[in-house]
């Protein structure tokens, strides 16, 4: 089977350090201001009972790019510069073919997706590409103290992940609007559930979208029209010359 | 006026305590104790030395009072060394080791 | 008389020309090679195959963007070098338009590549009009109504097309970016969607071939100006017996 | 792809890296150092790269690192798997320490003061001068006053033992520590009940009470991720805070107790425990002393009573009390660290020591451990001189009356300094210590600087402590040092000895605090006290251990395997009375409450509230709130507030409020929290210095040290935090 890396997260482990979040921003020079991953916490809701009263524990939710298998963002890119690494399942942007128009970042219903404000182009997680390459885990996985994050390849049964996700009941976080297929799994509950927004499109790919059967059209009828009046030029070659003429003969 | 009870209160309980650990102290003066017992004491009593490695967090403070009990020191094979120590030197090592013992409020760290 | 050839095309705008023309190959195959988008893309095929030619993605924008920047940067220098000489009497040229007259052209023009001449003829018999197809200058009314438009779609297109670059190394607002590729699409789809008729009636069409050939040859034989362009020949023809200016003749 | 090791050039190849490169030594390009190694570094191939053994120096807790150093510019830190103290993990201080190293705000040379104190004008001196300014200011000081005229502040750090051997050859014994303004008043209580302070076991405890301590955000090696594994495995979680922080948030029981009232609820679960007889009676006999004074003692203190106090109610105070027996001795209450929260602090951890007792949980698995044997040496150094004219003993001799002689009390030092009685302290060595930051009462610490004549800093940025300095000196990371070598302690994990070798050389001007003071000395003729090298001296210390430093060198970390549990077995506890002490004999002896006795909190006055202050994960105290990777976390401090309390002040979420104490004033937002008592308010520590040397948070937030009045407990002269009341009134929004 293909491989497909993916995070397996015990977030009720998760203490909600930021360990993570500082490993990321070191390892992958994330500037501030921005953020490749996150821990999202779960407000609680005991405002008006009594101090007494059942508490609901708190409960934080690491998480970053999911690395879908139905990415919307994928099919937001207009270059092809985010694709689906067929190689190891991961999400990925081709820094060198992205131009930076930001087609992409609203269609990612969990806003894992930044323009880099120096690099120009846009920048997210990519499991730590570069570590993977000298054989170490992506750096939130190796930093994290309650190694609440599990990574793995979830089809290679004998991986970390995939035991983890077979023995566990899991989740994943999706918005109602669309099954982006995320590859990264929540075991147990997992209380931030319903952060994920509706993937969007900029106005101008809207447009794109509604105008480019025209353009394709226009183009098409043209270059048909042409065709014709070559056809006809070669099959109605009695069409006679001599008329051309005519015109200046008239004239003068 | 409810402070100045506190405060009052704090006094009177600091006076006793303070009283109290006086009481308690020996009369050398501990840090000059610890001095001495590094100049005079030490190159036997260290780690490979001639004779067994001391440091106040070695007896309690009652095995202490019964070192320096008068005249104890006689038996000791030691002797010699303690006699060209005055008696306010031997006082102050005594207070060292007293306020450092074992079962003392702070007990001698090895460092 | 027939023999006789004129001087149309000076070296460098026959240059010019096949410099556009190869440019212009080139950037729209690179281009449709870099909409790797399924909702976007007629055929799919066409960037993956692109991308294998090119060795990789990178390159294919790379070398689509390098050609672009050759191209937009050739027409400016050309521009500005020879603003005087060349840009003014050109577009002087192509904004000149008598429109009763030219508006004939385009219907008689119309219906006799469409239909041929006896349906001109039947036609403009049933409407009430001459049928004869009215003279033009340097350039028909359909040259200008094709390089009124390319021209200005050629400014778009490489102002997008310099957004696009310049949003890869300096911030520029993402609005600007986004709106300028799918400009930068549709400019090139309509330019395109004339050229296709530019080169039929230039190339193809049948009686042309003096206009292809003076595309190397710099010259066209008389009796095809004499019947293409008439006005301008009457020009060339007056200014010649004013001056006797070797250089307007055909040397 | 887009791997900075990519050796191909690409068309943006040059750009990213020249950004990358810029943002990551944005300090460093003014620095000689890594100028010559962009030099020496064969430009166009791949960087060379290096992983280097080291560990983290951003708080206390020293955990296993390992550097990635690439063409000579650290670009990334990440956990040594092998040091199983921190158990393979780096929080994110730690991931951190990279821009520590980097900071633009560091201080890059030796600076002294022109201007008034305070008023921010400085001169760039050289070493040489500033080493002869400072020894002769210090021996002058010597001279007029006496050596104990010069106080030495180490704070928390592994060149601090060197600060203290210079104190003791200088001859000054007034020193305080970082502890004495953290965790002194829990050592005391379990020194006085255990005769040692111990490690607890919470990778194996089955029940765990937290109070007064926050694990989960205050992070500890190994204790946070033990507890978290602990949990997982089932062990229960019950935290008494009145702040509903992030262990709170993740323990099974959560009461926000009334602050200042943690004894009651102990004595009253010793009530339940004596009362019901749910100790080990074998084990009483034959460990505790003083179990049935105990008994007699806390019969007064029911759950009923208690819940009057505490506002937790009595039946779960009986349920939490027979939960708790019935899972001993895998049952600990926990130690804590900084426990300088109320003026009869020891005495409430006393009462929890003596619960602790009653579990019988000392020295057993998912107890209390007692401390590891590491088997360091102490290098052969020469005796320290004696000084005939000092005074017999420290300034604050005697204000408490169970004070640490080593550590000192900050807090009544000075006030002894300021009045000047029995005798002057004129000049000051400050080395990574920031009181006017982190501890109580900056308008006094400042008045106490007044009094001196000559005050030295070494820090690494300029803290505001520095700021009001004379002399200011740069100090290198950890990251750029050599260091002795340390024992950890590491709960069940291990027992471990750590050191230190520098990952790159030190950046800018810095030195390390150790040459610092070997230069004074070789002014001051006591050259002879510090003729050696740290290596020589870490090579004293692990004299005793031949294969320590191969080991040090291939896993960066040496551990001594070490007896874990029993280490009792057959020895006597360090108490007069040679077992564990519930009923203190000593304590009785100088007139102080053998058994604790309930004492309650100061009441609170009408319209104040109670400021509790406490840990987040990003932050060591005060240290790396400036820090800019940590910075985007909090970049200002808030007032939490319980909204009941806001409506009654007429505050929403966002407003601006000054808030007011005896001891000074500040200005903060306030951030509405179910999340806090209604008569508490809570802020974070390390904001709005007098500094603006620290550019990223100078005029953010509001200090802490401002506002907190001072106070100390009784018996260790710990300072005590929490006891301060502020009045809040509306600014106006933001």
């Amino acid at each position: 089977m293909r491989t497909q890396l993916a995070m397996v997260i015990d977030s009720s482990t998760c203490i909600d350090c930021k360990a993570c979040m500082v490993a990321c921003k070191v390892e992958n020079q994330v500037p501030e201001g921005y953020w490749r991953n996150w821990v999202k916490s779960s407000e609680p809701r005991y405002a008006d009972v009594d101090w007494m009263d059942s508490v609901r524990p708190a409960h934080f939710q690491p998480g970053g790019c999911m690395h879908c298998s139905n990415p919307t963002c994928v099919s937001a890119c207009p270059t092809g510069a985010t694709y689906k690494d067929e190689s190891d399942g991961a999400v990925k942007v081709n820094d060198r073919l992205c131009i930076g128009c930001g087609y992409c970042i609203p269609a990612c219903p969990y806003g894992a997706r930044y323009r880099h404000p120096t690099r120009h182009v846009v920048d997210k997680c990519d499991f730590c590409q570069h570590r993977r390459d000298r054989g170490e885990l992506p750096a939130c996985v190796t930093t994290c103290p309650t190694k609440a994050r599990v990574f793995g390849d979830i089809n290679n049964p004998k991986s970390d992940a995939a035991q983890l996700l077979k023995q566990n009941r899991s989740i994943q976080i999706v918005h109602e609007s669309v099954n982006t297929q995320p590859n990264m799994y929540y075991l147990s509950a997992t209380a931030p559930i319903n952060w994920p927004v509706k993937p969007g499109k900029p106005d101008a790919m809207q447009f794109w979208k509604l105008i480019n059967p025209s353009i394709w059209g226009v183009v098409g009828l043209n270059a048909l029209g042409v065709l014709l009046m070559l056809g006809k030029q070669i099959l109605m070659s009695h069409d006679k010359p001599a008329a051309d003429n005519s015109s200046p003969e008239k004239e003068s | 006026m409810k402070r100045m009870l506190i405060s009052i209160m704090t006094l009177v309980f600091l006076t006793v305590s303070v009283a109290g650990l006086m009481g308690a102290e020996k009369g050398g003066n501990s840090r000059k104790g610890k001095y001495t017992f590094r100049k005079s004491c030490r190159e036997c009593h260290m780690e490979g030395g001639k004779a067994q490695e001391l440091s106040p967090a070695n007896k309690t403070q009652a095995q202490w009072d019964a070192v320096f009990a008068a005249d104890q020191y006689k038996s000791l094979a030691c002797k010699a060394e303690w006699e060209k120590l005055s008696a306010g030197d031997i006082n102050d090592i005594y207070a060292y080791m007293w306020d450092h013992a074992f079962d003392s409020p702070s007990p001698a760290k090895c460092k | 008389m027939a023999h006789q050839t004129i001087h149309r095309h000076t070296r460098l705008s026959i240059f010019m020309h096949w410099f556009n023309a190869v440019c212009w190959f080139f950037l729209l195959l690179t281009g449709l090679g870099l909409i790797r988008n399924d909702a976007l893309q007629v055929f799919p095929a066409w960037p993956l195959w692109m991308r294998s030619v090119f060795g990789s993605p990178e390159t294919l924008l790379l070398s689509h963007e390098t050609v672009g920047i050759i191209w937009a940067g050739g027409f400016l220098i050309y521009g500005i070098l020879l603003f005087r000489q060349e840009v003014i009497p050109f577009i002087r040229e192509i904004l000149t338009v008598e429109i009763p007259r030219d508006s004939l052209w385009l219907i008689t023009k119309g219906i006799q590549m469409t239909l041929g001449y006896p349906a001109l003829e039947k036609i403009a018999e049933k409407f009430g009009f001459d049928s004869r197809i009215p003279d033009q200058g340097f350039y028909n009314v359909g040259q200008k109504l094709f390089a009124i438009p390319s021209i200005l779609g050629g400014v778009v297109i490489a102002l997008t097309g310099f957004i696009m670059i310049l949003s890869q190394y300096g911030t520029v607002a993402a609005e600007l970016v986004q709106w300028s590729i799918v400009i930068h699409f549709i400019t090139v789809g309509l330019v395109f969607a004339g050229l296709l008729i530019h080169i039929f009636m230039a190339a193809i069409a049948k009686g042309e071939q003096p206009a292809l050939i003076s595309m190397f040859t710099g010259t066209v034989p008389e009796d095809y100006a004499h019947h293409h362009h008439k006005l301008w020949l009457d020009e060339i023809r007056a200014s010649d017996a004013a001056e006797t200016s070797p250089a307007q003749g055909n040397g | 792809m887009s791997s900075p090791f990519d050796p191909a050039l690409s068309r943006r190849n040059f750009l990213k890296w020249s950004g990358a490169s810029a943002a990551a030594i944005a300090a460093g390009s003014q620095t000689p150092v890594l100028h010559a190694q962009a030099k020496d570094g064969n430009t166009g191939q791949a960087p060379t790269v290096a992983h280097k053994y080291t560990v983290c120096g951003m708080c206390l807790n020293a955990c296993g690192m390992i550097a990635r150093v690439e063409n000579g510019v650290v670009t990334k830190l990440d956990p040594n798997p092998r040091f199983l103290k921190s158990r393979g993990m780096l929080c994110a201080r730690g991931n951190a320490g990279i821009q520590q190293l980097y900071d633009p705000d560091r201080l890059k040379y030796p600076m002294l003061r022109k201007g008034e104190r305070g008023e921010g004008k400085w001169e760039r001196i050289s070493w040489d001068q500033a080493l002869d300014i400072a020894a002769e200011k210090f021996m002058k000081i010597a001279k007029e006053y006496s050596r104990c005229g010069v106080l030495f502040t180490p704070g928390s750090d592994t060149q601090s033992t060197f600060v203290h051997w210079f104190a003791e050859v200088f001859g000054s014994y007034n020193i305080a520590t970082h502890e004495s303004s953290c965790l002194l008043s829990r050592n005391r209580a379990y020194l006085d009940t255990f005769g040692e302070v111990p490690f607890a076991d919470v990778l194996h405890t089955r029940y765990i009470i937290i109070v007064g301590a926050n694990p989960f955000e205050a992070i500890m090696t190994p204790d946070t991720i033990d507890l978290m594994t602990a949990r997982k495995n089932g062990c229960k979680i019950v935290v008494l805070d009145p702040r509903y922080t992030k262990t709170a948030g993740l323990a099974h029981e959560w009461f926000p107790i009334k602050p200042g009232t943690d004894m009651a609820f102990f004595l009253a679960l010793a009530h339940v425990i004596t009362q019901e007889k749910r100790y080990d009676q074998t084990y009483a006999d034959e460990k505790l002393y003083g179990i049935n004074e105990l008994t007699e003692h806390v019969r007064q203190y029911s759950p009923e009573w208690a819940e009057k106090e505490t506002e937790i109610p009595a039946e779960a105070i009986r349920r939490i009390a027979r939960e708790l027996s019935a899972a001993a001795p895998e049952a600990i209450v926990y130690p804590g660290r900084r426990t300088s929260d109320y003026v009869n602090s020891t005495q409430m951890r006393r009462s929890m020591a003596i619960v602790n007792a009653l579990l019988g949980n000392w020295d057993r698995p998912g107890g209390l451990l007692a401390a590891r044997q590491v088997g360091l040496a102490n290098p052969d150094l020469p005796e320290a001189p004696f000084y005939d004219d000092n005074p017999e003993n420290r300034l604050d001799h005697g204000m408490a009356n169970m004070m640490f002689d080593e550590e000192g009390s900050f807090k009544h030092l000075r006030d002894a300094i300021i009045a000047g009685k029995p005798y002057p302290i004129k000049g000051w060595f400050i080395y990574k210590y920031n009181p006017l930051q982190s501890l109580a009462n900056r308008k006094k610490t400042i008045e106490m600087m007044q009094k001196m004549d000559f005050i030295v800093s070494v820090d690494i940025t300029m803290s505001d402590t520095a700021y009001m300095s004379d002399l200011v000196l740069p100090a290198p990371s950890v990251l750029e040092r050599q260091d002795p070598a340390v024992g950890l302690q590491g709960s069940s994990a291990c027992a471990c000895v750590m050191a230190r070798d520098p990952v790159i050389p030190p950046l800018y001007e810095s030195r390390p605090v150790f040459d610092i003071l070997k230069g004074m000395a070789g002014r001051m003729e006591l050259a002879e006290f510090f003729d050696f090298t740290v290596e020589e001296y870490r090579k004293g210390q692990l004299k005793g251990l031949p294969d320590a430093e191969k080991a040090l060198r291939e896993d960066g970390v040496y551990y001594n395997p070490s007896k874990l549990y029993g280490v009792y077995d057959g020895k006597i506890y360090k108490t007069l009375s040679k077992k564990i002490e519930i009923y203190n004999q000593r304590y009785a002896q100088m007139g102080a409450d053998p058994l604790p006795v309930y004492q309650a909190p100061r009441e609170q006055p009408v319209n104040r509230y109670r400021l509790v202050v406490g840990r987040s994960a990003c932050f060591t105290h005060c240290t790396t709130q400036n820090n800019a990777l940590l910075h985007e976390m909090m970049p200002e401090n808030t007032l939490w507030l319980h909204p009941r309390s806001a409506r009654k002040l007429g505050l929403t979420d966002g407003d601006r409020v000054e808030v007011k104490s005896h001891a000074g004033r500040g200005e903060l937002a306030v951030s509405l929290k179910n999340g806090i008592r209604e008569d508490t308010v809570y802020m974070a520590s390390g904001y709005d210095p007098l500094s603006p040397g620290l550019t990223r948070i100078y005029g953010r937030g509001a200090c802490i040290a401002d506002l907190i009045e001072d106070y100390a407990d009784h018996l260790s002269g710990n300072m005590a935090m929490h006891e301060t009341f502020v009045q809040i009134t509306r600014k106006g929004a933001v």
